[in-house]
């Protein structure tokens, strides 16, 4: 059976062009960027390549590159380091500004930071998902230290306003840092025209190897690092540096920064298609996030009368991979804090699915998905306990 | 994560459906939660004849409810009630750790309908 | 020109069979182990068998073992995560014993912990790089949490005597972590035999791939995590896992493990003879760290009138590749904390160079090795401004 | 790390060694900080006629103090004394960023030896 991954924004296979570039430094120039001999230099020349390869991607400048081991230490890096460095500066630390949607990453962290004796404030978002700006620009204080906002949702796909939100960070001199873990290369990440101090990248969403990620941090921004060790990473991330992830990281980026004309675009048409055609052939099935303002390649529905993981199974059964909620917190059955924050009816809420796309998906696998998901969900249907009847 | 006879009782499950005559009817779970068992059976002189199911919710909850209403039908009802949780785990093959919790309420909604049953008898 | 290394210490070349292991979960078996479908069985199945070749390796469970992004991060959990979690227990959480030889991963995080308000004994070693036992003894307090004493030292190959260590951890009912980074695939690592409640060990220092480490946690040990986000690891280590680094470091390790009746016997006749014939072809040279109890790979030695990069990069240009002290830092030329403190004389200390032996180093590369450090040593002596006459 | 050129002086520097009888010599650094650097000259009519060094240190103390050697050797000390730091990084092809602070230890080794000199013939 040919299997469909439609499941991209929980990881995405890496291109064959990253694995090729990677290859070299498992073997042959497999040095420690440390070391002061061949195989060292060999290591900083691929570190090096790779910092501007991701600096390019981005419009920012190769030493505002931080290579962490994935999205989520960069989120924690960025939080935790701004805090860290304004510790003793009293006026100006004790509370953070996130939104109610954000990716665990964000949440746990600020959560942690709750308990110990920071304040936060979770900004909430309209039924679409989009931040409420007004109680953003509203909640800033004078101790705020940082605004937390992710670029672009991982489960419902919304897309925020980020250059207003940095707009307001600015006029109240806080810094902003977004997470782009989700964005990046589906819609532009430009630092510059987005206007932000801090953004998370991580490479296993981009088609690059896992145990990868970046922190960008805008040149001037002050922190500390949260992982102590050697001084690698201008003495914000330390051990010994990955160079087959970073250098696979470094390519996928570049790849997709040049494919930003073409992919996306496809993306968008078999996401539009995708959703009509559902809509066609379905009844009481509802689409979560914004209906423009979204990522070219999700897909959110909610199929009322059937439960989620019935539904993955299902379509699993037939070689279609897609997710429920964002892949993190799938395993655990506990209800997406994204679909209550929107106001989902718990009618819907459980009948949940994320599609997510990837640049090598095909209008023809639509067309298989569509008529599976008519099956599936017909006979969830028909098996349920609640109906319309 | 699951054992290939849960996804075979899944996928295929049997006893799907409503008796409209039934002679108890149990239900457990809510909406809220996302999860809804309702078990229906039909009894002649103590045995179940009939044993019906219509679930919403997860895999476990569709997988559990088709296997209580296989090993239920058939047997006469005081041995249906001895079928044990661990009864129905061993006979899909075993059950996730952290999907346990879940795997009763098939079973509970049977113990419901047969509840339902002796109480309509002695009312 | 064919190239010499003998820095293995500093890093290792990924083995073949490791790299092969590793290649499906590239680009075929992708998928994020957080996710229901297929894809995610596929990444459960490889985590799990790669968790159990670790507690294989080790003797430890596999709810035992948590894969981390290398050894720095494992050293930072296994001190904070312990610290973290006895946060709230006032009569036990203040105090954390080390060595004053520790790499950078533990005493950095120990420095920060002193900075906010946490007490650390650094209990010294003699001048062989072997710890007081008896000092640690006594600097054991009520208020004491772990102690985190490494198995071998990564410049001077040392190797701690920590079965004494554990017993004395075990005596005082305080958790005993060690950096085994070092010593795995060296000497019999076995968590049981050694008695120690928590263990790193990092995968790019045994033919593994960079970015994936273990930290072992013995059943019943409390600990919170560090980093923030999704339940992953136990909820000791969040981020989407790195299965291909974590397969490759499974597969590493259980190589190791396997040829343990084998490599280090070999790496220990290299080490001797050349230890000998350097002896032999040079004066005024001391070799540091335990003439027996060290690691059957280590060679460090100090050359009098000699600069150690200087040498480093002569022997560089003759193709051969050492190190001049940990890894870490030799691109700041400061002064090695190590070589401080077993005494050494300043006379020496600045011509100290390590050579770290692999399995695959050959009796013909010692000769080529012997033969250019009696030349380059020769070489600089001449040229240096102070000197014997 | 290093330019080709370093690597180049480095290994193969010019100008290696003492000059018995050194109208003037240099030293900078110290054993502690692991770095000497010794300058010897031989002058005839304001002109370095030799110009020798010896060095414990590292590669940049090596590859300045030869290059330092060979850009002062023949120049008449007025102009010996304009040779700035920069010309002998330039020289070199660069240096690294954090190995500029010992770049300067050959040439102050330089100045202290023609001071020596023009002690000496004030004396
Ligand atoms: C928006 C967002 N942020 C952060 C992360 C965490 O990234 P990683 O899995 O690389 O740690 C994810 C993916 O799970 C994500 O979707
Ligand atoms: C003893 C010791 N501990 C910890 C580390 C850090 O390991 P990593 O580079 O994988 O973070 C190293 C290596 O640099 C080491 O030698
Ligand atoms: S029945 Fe609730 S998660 Fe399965
Ligand atoms: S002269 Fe001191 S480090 Fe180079």
């Amino acid at each position: 059976m040919k299997r469909i991954y439609m499941d991209h924004s929980a990881t995405t296979e890496v291109d064959p062009l990253v694995l090729d570039s990677m290859l070299p430094y498992f073997t042959e120039k497999f040095g420690n960027a440390s070391s002061l001999h061949s195989f060292g230099q060999e290591a900083i020349e691929a570190l090096s390549a790779a910092r501007q390869q991701v600096a390019d991607s981005i419009g920012a400048k190769a030493n505002e590159i931080i290579f962490t081991s994935g999205g989520t230490e960069s989120d924690n890096l960025a939080i935790r380091g701004v805090l860290a460095k304004k510790k003793n500066d009293t006026s100006r630390s004790q509370h953070i500004i996130t939104s109610m949607i954000e990716h665990p990453a964000v949440l746990s962290t600020c959560s942690f930071l709750e308990s110990i004796g920071y304040e936060v404030t979770y900004v909430p978002v309209d039924s679409e998902g989009v931040l409420d700006l007004d109680k953003l620009e509203r909640s800033v204080r004078d101790d705020t230290s940082i605004i937390s906002i992710m670029h672009a949702n991982n489960e419902i796909g919304t897309i925020q306003p980020v250059k207003d939100i940095a707009r307001i960070a600015r006029d109240k001199d806080v810094y902003f840092h977004t997470d782009a873990v989700q964005s990046f290369g589906k819609i532009p990440v430009d630092v510059n025209e987005m206007g932000v101090d801090m953004l998370s990248i991580s490479s296993h969403k981009i088609h690059g190897p896992k145990g990868a990620g970046v922190l960008y941090v805008r040149e001037g921004t002050e922190l500390e690092p949260f992982i102590f060790g050697g001084g690698h990473e201008q003495g914000l991330r330390p051990g010994t540096e990955n160079i087959p992830g970073i250098v696979g990281l470094g390519k996928a980026m570049s790849l997709a920064k040049e494919r930003l004309g073409h992919d996306p675009e496809h993306m968008l048409r078999l996401r539009d298609s995708l959703i009509d055609r559902i809509f066609d052939s379905l009844d009481d099935v509802r689409l979560n996030g914004h209906p423009t303002q979204r990522l070219p390649n999700n897909v959110n529905l909610s199929f009322r009368y059937v439960e989620g993981e019935s539904l993955l199974m299902l379509l699993d059964v037939k070689g279609i991979a897609i997710s429920t909620a964002s892949a993190c917190s799938s395993i655990s059955k506990k209800e997406s804090h994204v679909l209550s924050s929107i106001g989902l009816n718990a009618d819907y809420i459980h009948g949940t699915i994320r599609i997510s796309l990837g640049k090598d998906n095909t209008i023809e696998e639509t067309d298989h998905v569509v008529q599976s998901l008519q099956e599936s969900v017909g006979k969830l249907r028909e098996m349920s306990a609640i109906s319309k009847s | 994560m699951y054992s290939r006879k849960v996804i075979e009782e899944f996928t295929d499950p049997k006893n799907v459906g409503v008796i409209e005559d039934a002679d108890g009817v149990g239900e457990t779970g809510s909406t809220v939660d996302g999860d809804i068992i309702t078990i229906y059976i039909k009894v002649k002189d103590e045995v179940l004849e009939d044993v019906r199911f219509k679930t919403f919710g997860c895999v476990v909850a569709i997988s559990t409810s088709t296997m209580v209403t296989q090993l239920a039908k058939g047997k006469k009802i005081d041995e249906a009630l001895k079928i044990t949780n661990k009864d129905v785990i061993d006979a899909l093959g075993g059950l996730p750790e952290d999907k346990r919790r879940c795997s009763g309420f098939a079973l509970a909604a049977l113990h419901k309908a047969i509840e339902d049953y002796k109480e309509r008898g002695t009312a």
